[in-house]
């Protein structure tokens, strides 16, 4: 059975690629010292952790003095916005309400420690209404956090109109860029952010490893305190295989930017389009233009999206519901909820993402399968029948 | 998450359907809660002879649904009137915490129909007394 | 040359076992779903997370649910210290002065947002003064929080002693672990702690992994909010392949201990006997009895701790200075300060750490090349001219 | 963390020893701080024509106190002290920030050694004056 499937699940994790896990595996059992010892051992750890960090630079057009290493993009958000809030007397955030938990937890945590929270408000094509932010923000206003790339309906924030504000503000402006960095070019300089959560897991690098960009001379206090790692910002052992892929990952993201992504936002183009035309009354969430290169987002009205999940998981397609979110119970996403989607699409949406080993015929194969399922669950389904006979149930 | 019988029932749903001219149809649930069963029982002799159901719902939703209307295929109601949400979760081996509550749904809509079929078997026999 | 070298710093890292890693390999490029996903690929992943719960849990004597998964040592100090901090009211920390910067560093910017630091005082073999803590304790104590063995002297604290008092008391109790779980037999019931730290690659797992045992109904907030993983406590997509390293590794470590502590302490003690007979006024700290299994830690008067080290680099050997701390300009290390050792003694102060991999030749092998060493630097040394001369410099 | 020519200085450092007869010495530092140096300078003509030290430290220090004595021999007094320690620092091909104080280090010892042997040649005088 496995040796059939494919894997539409690249915005949740993606397959780490062989010459990553090659660049990797000389520092599990040969090149194993810990990158602050003196001796040789330390030396070669040491040596890939700054070829790493010089990589990731390179592919976001920051310093290398600028990266801290951590372990994932969870931590770099709570990094970011903890340590942000610990180093100011300023009180007031101002985020999205479509954000990872990473950052809307993080943020919520802050205020049951007697912080303020506002949302900018999101359009129905689940993008940031800009003009609403410059009149948000007060004196107490310490940082504006919005994402890059919505880990859910896929669509790509403004994120350079926002610091065009924050700065004209003197307030400071953190990206979660976790599901952009690697799949799209991103530019500090030209996004103009001042921190940025970056995860390798998302583009072909190993899980557990990721990185926060902070320019120079932003102030912040340490999540990890230890023994004064990365300017005594991240303390904590090197995980120098991690880094050494993560290096890898960005070096390979870099050199096929520009042949990923127009092939995979062709492929994307083609999935949506087979799905409008072929499955009734199907609906895509999210701006179709500023987009994840990879990210379809659909709404199947009348069936739910868990039941759609697993069916085709039978048939061997690995897809996610519309929510990646880990709380099993949490029904309907609070994008969608944020984008005032009808409950009824909520509830029946699939998010599916395609990466870097995918094909026009894996496309092909699940338009197909999708339309089977689709009819199958929507025949069985109560909701379905009312609405063909014109009853209103909802 | 679910284990084969859940995984099995959901996989292979038993009894699918719409009975059109069922004795008794009871409904739970609603599409914003996300989960909603439609139960559809033909009745002869204080005994089930048939039952269909429709669901919108999760994997444990429509697995329920299935195991449910097995369970109560050939009973007698005062039987099923006594069955519980505990009965249809050890049938189906267990469910995921998270998913108990789905059992809830597949016992409530079956008794909803059989409330719903004594009431017109209620209304039948006053009409026929009228009649 | 790398071809000769003898790794005697497996305090500061070790070698991943190949055992181990051949366990993580599968996940990173076959079995590399997200294991908060539903389909076969999050399935996959999500059964080698509890499967290394379990295999830790067994190591330590714990519960399955009393373990979250970490990114490393660092991370679980910093978790357990401030997780508990923010969600008490109790505004008082106990610890000890020969801790690892994890934990002082966590403590020491607790007290920067207010609270009270005390520290149990150090006898000069390197052991808590037990006698001393019941009446440190006041009704504001939140937390006890002292290391079971020490990363630079090797000591082993009485935890076990100290935990009669924390209970007798209501106090908590948190050890960092790192250096002791996987090299010793640790029994979280048995030692009576609360929170304990553990850390993979120490004991021949990978780094950037590791994990807090929390005993049941402990109170605490997150470090990491987010996705709600490990019950709410700890976010962030699992790091899959190295949550299965650390399971194997604690698989082999419970299956070898009783091989690997006798070995590994006879080699130790047949190394310091060598060293105070070949080398005159060597001197080993901290108690002999008391000790991890692979630890020696030595002091050579009238010579610098890096020269050592660089010179015994050369000649194939990776040791560490006293002290493993990455803080390049500390010169002299906090806990033999704390053991109130002679500043001479501490300035040349090395760490020989044996691991598994480390056989009796090596062993022959480094008395050798120590002694040459030492008498050369000694011979360079204007200290050791004074002091053969009778004079006074220091 | 060093580089080649700081590495080969720390390996086979040049000049080691001691002169018994010295016409003057140097020492700074202590074990306190980690690292000591003491120099020793042979002069004549106001020329150092042979120079020696002792090094109690890091890598750096023995390092740069090696460096040091190479630059220092034949060198005429005068030159030496206007000797700085970026001198040092730089025909070792830099140090690591943390050990640039290793460079004062060794530029310090030759001077106080210089002034000792000034001292030492002005009370000769004195003493042949006397005479
Ligand atoms: C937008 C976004 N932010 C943050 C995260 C968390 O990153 P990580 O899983 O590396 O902790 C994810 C993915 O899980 C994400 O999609
Ligand atoms: C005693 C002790 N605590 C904590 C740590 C930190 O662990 P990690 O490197 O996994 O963050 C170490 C080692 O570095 C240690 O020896």
């Amino acid at each position: 059975m496995e040796n059939k499937r494919v894997y539409f699940d690249n915005a949740a994790t993606t397959m780490v690629d062989r010459r990553v896990l090659e660049h990797m595996l000389p520092f599990f059992s040969e090149h194993y010292g810990n990158a602050s010892s003196l001796h040789l051992e330390g030396i070669k750890a040491y040596q890939v952790v700054e070829w790493s960090r010089n990589q990731l630079a390179q592919l976001v057009q920051a310093q290398p003095e600028e990266i801290y290493f951590t372990s994932g993009g969870t931590e770099s958000n709570n990094f970011a916005i903890k340590g942000l809030a610990r180093s100011s007397k300023k009180r007031h955030i101002i985020t999205s309400p479509i954000e990872h938990p990473a950052v809307l937890k993080t943020a919520q945590s802050l205020a049951r420690e007697g912080f303020t929270l506002s949302f900018l408000p999101i359009d129905n094509k689940g993008i940031v209404k800009v003009e609403e932010l410059e009149s948000m923000i007060t004196p107490n206003t310490l940082l504006v956090s919005v994402m890059l790339g919505n880990n859910e309906v896929g669509t790509i924030q403004p994120l350079k109109e926002l610091s065009l504000i924050t700065r004209s503000k003197g307030v400071l402006l953190h990206s979660d860029a976790v599901q952009a960095v690697g799949n799209m070019p991103v530019d500090v300089k030209d996004l103009g952010v001042d921190l940025m959560s970056i995860s390798a897991h998302k583009f072909y690098g190993p899980k557990g490893i990721g990185a926060l960009f902070v320019r120079k001379g932003t102030n912040l206090l340490p999540l990890l305190d230890g023994g004064e790692h990365e300017q005594g910002k991240r303390s904590g052992t090197y995980n120098t295989p991690g880094i050494a892929g993560l290096g890898k990952a960005c070096e390979i993201a870099l050199q096929e930017m520009d042949e990923f992504v127009p092939r995979i936002s062709t492929l994307r183009d083609d999935l949506i389009n087979k799905i409008l035309h072929q499955i009734p009354e199907a609906y895509i969430n999210g701006d179709l233009k500023n987009r994840l290169p990879g990210n379809v987002h659909l709404s199947l009205p009348y069936v739910e999206g868990e039941a759609l999940l697993l069916r085709l998981d039978d048939a061997g397609f690995a897809v996610s519901t519309g929510s990646a979110c880990s709380a099993h119970n949490l029904k309907i996403s609070h994008v969608l909820k944020a984008m005032s989607t009808d409950v009824l699409c909520a509830q029946g949406s699939l998010r599916i993402s395609l990466g870097r080993h995918n094909k026009q015929e894996d496309i092909d194969a699940f338009v197909q399968v999708l339309a089977d399922v689709a009819r199958d669950l929507r025949q069985m389904s109560p909701l379905y029948r009312a609405s063909k006979e014109g009853d209103r149930h909802v | 998450m679910y284990n084969e019988i859940i995984l099995d029932h959901f996989r292979k749903p038993r009894n699918v359907g719409v009975i059109e001219d069922a004795d008794g149809v009871g409904e739970v649930g609603n599409a914003v809660c996300g989960d909603m069963m439609t139960f559809y029982l033909k009745v002869k002799d204080d005994c089930i002879v048939d039952a269909r159901y429709q669901t919108f719902g999760c994997g444990a939703a429509i697995a329920v649904s299935s195991m449910v209307s097995e369970m109560i295929k050939g009973k007698k109601i005062q039987e099923v009137m006594e069955m519980t949400h505990k009965d249809v979760s050890n049938m189906l081996g267990g469910l995921p915490p998270q998913k108990e509550h789905c059992s809830n749904l597949g016992i409530d809509a079956v008794k909803k129909a059989i409330e719903d079929y004594r009431a017109k078997k209620a209304c039948n026999n006053t009409s026929a007394v009228q009649k």
